[in-house]
């Protein structure tokens, strides 16, 4: 197996607060990972250092192999191998939802419009949504805003997602549908870090679950193992809260 | 009355034509200035954030009228160049709705969801890209209802400008007034006419807020 | 074009400095510029052989305009004195007006400006050489309008109980705009010469001097002076 | 420089203790007027919403300088009563300051959490409790900043006073520069003198808010 | 068993949208009842129409026997009976934890400070908040505002209190706090009516559950019924995609 991330001694600090304290692991191609924790653990952070949507402190990640605290490596170009889903969805509110999905491949890859267009077309019918083409985001439902936002990241085709609580903003009811679609890519073969709280979830489709807690990953194994016979203390207290 | 208005309004007309002319050339260097120097005061370059700031804290923390003095009478006695009045008056127009303006974009940046520079970063886009097609034409619809109100107090500024006989409105209104002692009708007319112009743009300007706030 | 280095060339328009609310020098009357001064520079011009765009603005503004060298030329009935002097060039003598005080018809307690104490308001018009005379020889409290017009305004409401001003302009506002409601009182106070306004050694000046003695020596000075004025004294 | 200064300090420093007194006694009565006003633009009832929004875009959409010369000399022709020059300054600070504050009241009150009115209601406040324990402390904090800038703008909207001889700064700054024709030097010192009140303002502001952010 | 909650063919409309379509149903003494329902269903509604936080439209509402749409009813008043706590807190965010909780009886009630501050501490110690008592709400976790915000509202001594998802807006480990506490005060035989995604707690606390869909009580039965045998169609779709 090939290594997709790699992560060295990650260390981040906001001024003189340390967020993440040292975090060393690595994530294969195809591998789904899931990451648990308590609020302010620094899963978010983890997986923005992933994206350098943070600088990172110390430490070195490489996605394939490609190290991005090396100050030569192109961030921009490597983002568009790595997307990203945002817990509050983030979609462009002033762009249709077709528009939403071509964007990026034709202003940054020069794809031409009509090519970007099809392609986005396929995605929107993958998530589901062929008929909400033409509508802004704000007359979607949260729900059918987080597939549109699956499928924005989807449009560069990224060798990596990341996902940050992709559910955690929406109504119950509408949790399932994303859910599904996310899923589906990991059964595509899609290598994927999902930060949630949905342990049923992290059961069905994760190969591998990290629980971090103030800024290390604590444990990590696979589901079964790590819910079902968490070893770290933490790892339980946290655990018999939310299960 | 009546006759008041046989009187003044040729003058008033004349003068509401400068003053419109004004605002609208004053105002439109203010959008570039103000976008320049608004875009420095998001800028992470402390040297261009200074200049901005010194900008606009110089402009903003002085009376029009005394900037109006100082460029008029103060300038020339110290460098010996005469502008023209006009040149004078856009000036001041442009240099004082560009400091507000500046504020008005910066404010209209910062208003734009930080998770929108993200999402754009995270796809690939550089941080001009983003600016340029994801902050900037939501932060430009932020910016509709305080540029509409830029624009009334602009326009009101101009009257100012009557200190240094500029022909606008205002100069003109005092004029009639004091010509032909007819001070209360020449000024309540002066009045209304820039309430004609200013009342439907702030009733325009709220639909297009409540439209906004709504969507 | 308006040179600013204050050379003279035949033919050349001149921008000219003028007030437009000082009757009956300069003033508004159905939407033109008219006035004694105007015909007199018009004259002038005409001799001289140059052209003039009158631009008009607060007397305040016509002073710092020579002082500061912005125009070729001000006319608006302009004392000459000698602090002025120091800063602007003066052209001969064209008009011998002087200082007075005007009250409302019917005020009995102030009759001359010996009755001007630290009570009393007085308006008058910034920049004149009436402000300063407030200034070096009263206690009162002095306003000072932009405009001579907005002064008598005063006046009239009872902002203030006295202007003191030119005598000409008061007597023609007083029997015109004010219709008779303002009253001279008290003599005229000092003498004040007219002259026509310059920057610091303006070639012009000895042109429009020149220009002026030939007027006033074939007599067309004195044509102009008896339309505005009547009889010459 | 140093001469100049030497000359007009002492009317400057007269002319400054004018600008101060007008503009806080002006904004004081400013802040009962836009407190009233304020409270009306945020109530239910049409009537007084519409007599709060008339005056309010009545003084916002006119010139001050115009509404100057209306009262000064405009309303005394009409009616025959005049008002005492001060009376007047402070009248017209206290009147658009007050339109100002008006909406800084009602967009401080409105930019409180509509939450708090809903949990002061259930917990049983009526509604007048509700405002005054619950939502006016909150709002008032929220006006800080903008009160402080009002402050600023009607400091400066004094010099306009200068055109009816009211003895404050500008005035004084007018007089002087011309009588010894010192311009450059005494518009420089006067602008100075602004800034030195409105820039520790805006500086102070500038802290409040970043704390009022924080919170 | 006396009604302590009785409405009658309750209409709810915000201009043209008639958001609650005619509700009839009770809620006995002691009783605990749990609202659920699809997102615009109008369970929100259905619970600020119990407090009149909302205008009722048609129809009547009875608290203690009392007609809430009757224009004598001092609804000041009645509301110190009915407390009511929000998805968002709501604390007053000018005011200390103390401050929070005995506001209302100090202001209202003309209670003596000293009695009032005593109250509220006991009330604190019963949310396990104890040691906050003098800090601002700005400084406490979402789970530790909720339960100041549950002691402000008893500090009324209401008889009824009414819960709007009171822990959707929370992080999952922080969410059993507030329902330990809201357990509590069931047992002690607080009539309470809870709109809520727990299903959990609905099923351990609830004495009924009523699924709202579409501004109706579509169904409505004892927990293990309703979710167990759901009768009707839309109850059964929501129920699968919600456990
Ligand atoms: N931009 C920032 N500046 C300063 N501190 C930050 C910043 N972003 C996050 N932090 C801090 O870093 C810590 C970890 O935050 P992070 O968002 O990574 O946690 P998390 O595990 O994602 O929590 P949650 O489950 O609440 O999303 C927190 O203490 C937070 O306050
Ligand atoms: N103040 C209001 N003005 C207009 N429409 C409203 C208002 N409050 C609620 N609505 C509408 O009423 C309907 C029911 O809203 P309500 O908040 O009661 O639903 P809910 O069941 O609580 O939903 P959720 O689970 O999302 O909280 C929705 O369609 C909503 O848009
Ligand atoms: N135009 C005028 O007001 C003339 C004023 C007066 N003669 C002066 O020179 O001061
Ligand atoms: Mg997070
Ligand atoms: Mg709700």
């Amino acid at each position: 197996m090939t290594k997709m991330i790699d992560v060295q001694n990650l260390h981040k600090s906001f001024g003189p607060n340390e967020v993440l304290k040292g975090i060393t692991t690595s994530v294969s191609e195809k591998e789904v990972v899931c990451v648990i924790g308590p609020s302010g653990s620094g899963k978010s952070t983890f997986l923005r250092c992933l994206n350098v949507l943070e600088d990172i402190t110390e430490g070195d990640v490489y996605i394939e192999g490609i190290n991005l605290t090396d100050s030569t490596t192109n961030i921009n170009e490597l983002r568009t191998n790595v997307g990203m889903v945002f817990q509050h969805f983030n979609l462009f509110p002033h762009k249709t939802v077709l528009e939403n999905i071509m964007m990026a491949p034709h202003i940054i890859r020069k794809t031409e419009k009509k090519e970007a267009q099809e392609k986005a077309r396929q995605l929107l019918s993958k998530v589901g949504l062929s008929d909400k083409e033409s509508v802004y985001p704000s007359s979607l439902s949260g729900g059918q805003k987080q597939r549109v936002a699956i499928a924005r990241a989807l449009a560069m085709n990224p060798k990596i997602m990341l996902f940050d609580e992709p559910t955690s903003a929406l109504d119950p009811e509408l949790v399932g549908d994303v859910l599904e679609v996310m899923k589906d890519l990991a059964k595509e073969g899609m290598t994927m870090v999902v930060v949630t709280h949905e342990m049923g979830f992290a059961k069905e489709v994760g190969d591998r679950v990290f629980f971090m807690d103030d800024g290390r990953i604590v444990e990590e194994g696979s589901p079964t193992d790590l819910f079902d016979h968490p070893k770290h203390e933490r790892t339980q207290a946290f655990l018999s809260k939310v299960l | 009355m009546l006759e008041s208005i046989q009187i003044a309004m040729p003058y008033l007309l004349e003068g509401l034509k400068y003053t419109l002319i004004i605002t609208v050339v004053g105002i439109s260097l203010g959008c570039v200035i103000g976008t320049i120097f608004g875009l420095m005061r998001t800028s992470k370059s402390k040297i261009l954030y200074g200049i901005a700031s010194i900008y606009i804290e110089l402009v903003r923390g002085t009376p029009m009228l005394a900037q109006i003095f100082f460029l008029h009478f103060g300038l020339p006695q110290l460098l010996g160049i005469n502008l023209d009045k006009m040149l004078t008056a856009n000036i001041i127009i442009a240099l004082n709705s560009g400091a507000y303006i500046a504020e008005i974009v910066r404010g209209g940046i910062e208003s734009v969801d930080k998770g929108q520079m993200e999402a754009g970063r995270s796809l690939g886009f550089n941080s001009s890209q983003t600016m340029r097609y994801i902050i900037w034409p939501q932060a430009l619809k932020l910016m509709i209802p305080p540029f509409g109100n830029q624009f009334v107090i602009s326009l009101k500024d101009t009257s100012l400008l009557s200190a240094i006989a500029v022909g606008e409105l205002m100069y003109q209104g005092r004029q009639v007034a004091s010509s032909n002692v007819i001070y209360f009708d020449v000024y309540l007319i002066v009045c209304v006419m820039y309430l004609m112009i200013t009342i439907p743009i702030s009733l325009l300007l709220r639909r297009v807020e409540r439209r906004l706030e709504r969507s | 074009g308006c040179s600013s280095t204050g050379s003279f060339n035949e033919g050349d328009t001149y921008t000219v400095a003028t007030d437009n609310s000082y009757v009956p020098f300069e003033f508004i009357e159905d939407g033109e510029l008219v006035g004694f001064d105007i015909e007199l520079v018009e004259l002038i011009a005409e001799e001289a052989n140059f052209e003039v765009e009158f631009e008009q603005m607060e007397f305040s503004g016509i002073l710092a305009g020579m002082e500061t060298s912005r125009y070729d030329l001000g006319i608006a009935g302009i004392t000459i004195t000698e602090d002025r002097a120091e800063n602007i060039d003066f052209s001969q003598p064209y008009y011998e007006a002087g200082l007075t005080l005007a009250v409302l018809e019917g005020n009995e307690d102030i009759e001359s400006i010996d009755d001007l104490t630290e009570s009393t308001s007085v308006s008058t018009r910034s920049s004149s050489t009436s402000q300063s005379y407030l200034e070096d020889n009263t206690d009162a409290d002095i306003e000072a309008y932009p405009e001579i017009t907005e002064a008598y305004q005063a006046l009239l409401q009872g902002h203030v109980e006295a202007v003191l001003y030119d005598v000409p302009n008061v007597e023609f506002y007083s029997q015109s705009d004010a219709n008779g409601e303002i009253v001279r009182v008290g003599e005229r106070l000092t003498g004040e010469d007219y002259g026509i306004a310059f920057p610091k050694d303006s070639e012009l000046r000895d042109v429009v001097d020149e220009a002026l003695t030939t007027l006033k020596e074939n007599g067309r000075f004195d044509e102009l002076y008896e339309k505005w004025f009547g009889e010459s004294e």
